[in-house]
């Protein structure tokens, strides 16, 4: 246990910088040590790791071997590297809304209803997967169509578009007195 | 001469530069770098200069400046000094003054990059990984872009889209007699489209002149006449109530 | 010391997946645990890592931190990527160590001070990484200035520009006004 201390710390070196997974040939080379003590090492090295305040495993990928990390801790590596998400504009939610409601819709339609430019909007809802292009409006120009993809009913829970709250019962106040009125 | 018996021991490939061949001179002469004998080193180093044999052009050109100022600096010092010129004294002092300042300033760099090296063999020379953050992330899900977002989010946008077709922003910053008849077609073909159960048309009216209701009277006939919006009167005394067609929708192709 | 094992793990696991040195507070942020309890499991790393067989070394660059190996396995690690040992030459480590103390510094300083060229050695620190462009310098012909990098702290296992050998006060000063004379 107590000799090979130095072959051992080059061991875990190897195995912590490189890229791919390293043969117990190729570790064997370097170090200069047959492959037998290789393995011995290996070994030595993995029950190092299996300590509760370890955060690193030696993998065996086909037999060849590498550094990574335990499963335990890989939620606070995605934290780590996950781009912050960031919520949704008001501007992307209004868009939402009116395409949810009246799609397939194109950008001229959703321009209009908003009374505002909608482009930079909708953009950040097709790069988010939230809205999709669905093909072309006959007219002048075949403007592009957009509708909501299923990641936006997955997220609602809502199994089909039939599922969204209808327009005309969820109400404006004054459409609900129109529609009385109407009625 | 008898320097020229020492220059030999110089390997020259490994003089970084002039300034490191005259520092080496001068330790090897184990001379005050304050105090040094130019007559003697100047020789030492053109003599120095001449073993070196082919070298890079660049490399001998520095060389060779820096002879030429020795040389000169030794030739001042040989050459009597007439009593008045004191200017003379001046620039002499100032050469050999400036050249002492040179090889400390390149001194201390020289032992700086020593203690570098040293430096690097002993707790230098770590490696760390080159990490490939998409592979870790491979695996990973991307977060939802709604994540925490409610239903009732989504609908308070959409009736702030409402809202602000109520309100007709345009409309109200411009004197009624000013409302064109096109910003009107377009306010109430908005309105009536987000009110699909149907709205009155007295609700159309905002400011409530008769310059208001005369326009949005013309507009929501030009409407009607499209076949955008259809009208509907129960009885003769009800309220006008506004429907949009299919062809509401047509708009953008006009636009 | 038994406590904290989970953290402990995901702490090294972080430094291991690292592209760059993590700050306390970050790690902090992650680990949801205060920058003190931090710096508690920082050093309890910094004590596992002492040992022979070990390979890894906790590296302290500005106040982040990261792991790297030990300098005594690197000739392993350069046997592995097949380079040569990447130890620098004499001009190089001369004008690293010129950069080094007077940075920002222009190879026209630079040359000024040795005497000598330094354009060959100065690319290759360039391309080394451990010396980098830093912007321009005012005047005639707007001359490059150079810096040293995070890289140059990591070769030469240094946390910090505070943790260089001091220079001769001697040397520096006239060396100023050298350098003065220049501009």
């Amino acid at each position: 246990m107590l000799f090979r201390e130095p072959e051992t710390a080059a061991l875990e070196a190897l195995l912590f910088v490189a890229k791919n997974p390293l043969s117990a040939e190729l570790l064997g080379e370097i170090l200069e040590l047959d492959v037998l003590k290789i393995e011995e090492l290996l070994h030595e090295l993995r029950n190092r790791y299996k300590g509760d305040s370890c955060g690193l495993k030696l993998l065996d990928i086909n037999g060849a071997y590498i550094l990574g990390t335990k499963p335990e801790v890989a939620r606070y590596i995605e934290i780590l590297y996950k781009q912050p998400s960031h919520a949704l504009s008001n501007a992307a939610l209004e868009v939402l809304s009116i395409i949810a409601y009246k799609q397939p819709v194109t950008r001229g339609e959703v321009d209009f209803i908003r009374g505002v430019q909608s482009d930079r909007a909708l953009a950040t809802l097709v790069e988010k997967g939230l809205v999709k292009d669905v093909g072309r409006k006959d007219g002048p120009g075949r403007p592009i169509l957009y509708s909501t993809t299923e990641q936006f009913l997955l997220h609602f829970g809502l199994s089909s578009l039939d599922d969204m709250p209808n327009l005309e019962e969820v109400g404006l106040d004054s459409e609900d007195e129109a529609a009385s009125a109407l009625e | 001469m008898e320097s020229q018996k020492t220059v030999p021991q110089v390997e020259l490939p490994a003089y970084k530069g002039p300034l490191d061949l005259l520092l080496t001179l001068i330790q090897q002469e184990k001379v005050d770098i304050y105090d040094i004998p130019i007559a003697r080193i100047a020789d030492q180093f053109v003599e120095a200069i001449r073993n070196m044999g082919p070298m890079d052009m660049e490399v001998t050109t520095e060389f060779l400046v820096l002879a030429a100022q020795l040389l000169y600096i030794k030739s001042r010092e040989l050459l009597p000094k007439p009593p008045k010129d004191e200017q003379g004294q001046v620039e002499e002092e100032g050469l050999r003054q400036e050249l002492v300042e040179r090889l400390l300033a390149y001194r201390t760099f020289k032992q700086a990059a020593q203690e570098l090296e040293a430096l690097e063999t002993s707790s230098g020379r770590s490696y760390c990984r080159e990490v490939d953050v998409e592979g870790l992330l491979a695996n990973v899900e991307p977060e939802d872009p709604l994540k925490g977002l409610s239903f009732d989010a989504l609908w308070q946008a959409f009736c702030r889209v409402i809202e602000r077709a109520e309100k007709g922003e345009e409309i109200h910053h411009v004197e009624p007699d000013e409302i064109a008849i096109d910003v009107m077609l377009a306010d109430v073909l908005r309105r009536v489209i987000l009110h699909p159960k149907g709205m009155r048309f007295y609700q159309l009216m905002r400011i409530g002149s008769r310059m208001e209701m005369v326009v949005s009277f013309l507009a929501l006939l030009e409407l009607l006449q499209s076949g955008k919006v259809r009208a509907e009167q129960l009885t003769l005394l009800s309220d006008i109530m506004l429907f949009p067609t299919k062809k509401a929708w047509e708009f953008t192709e006009e636009e």
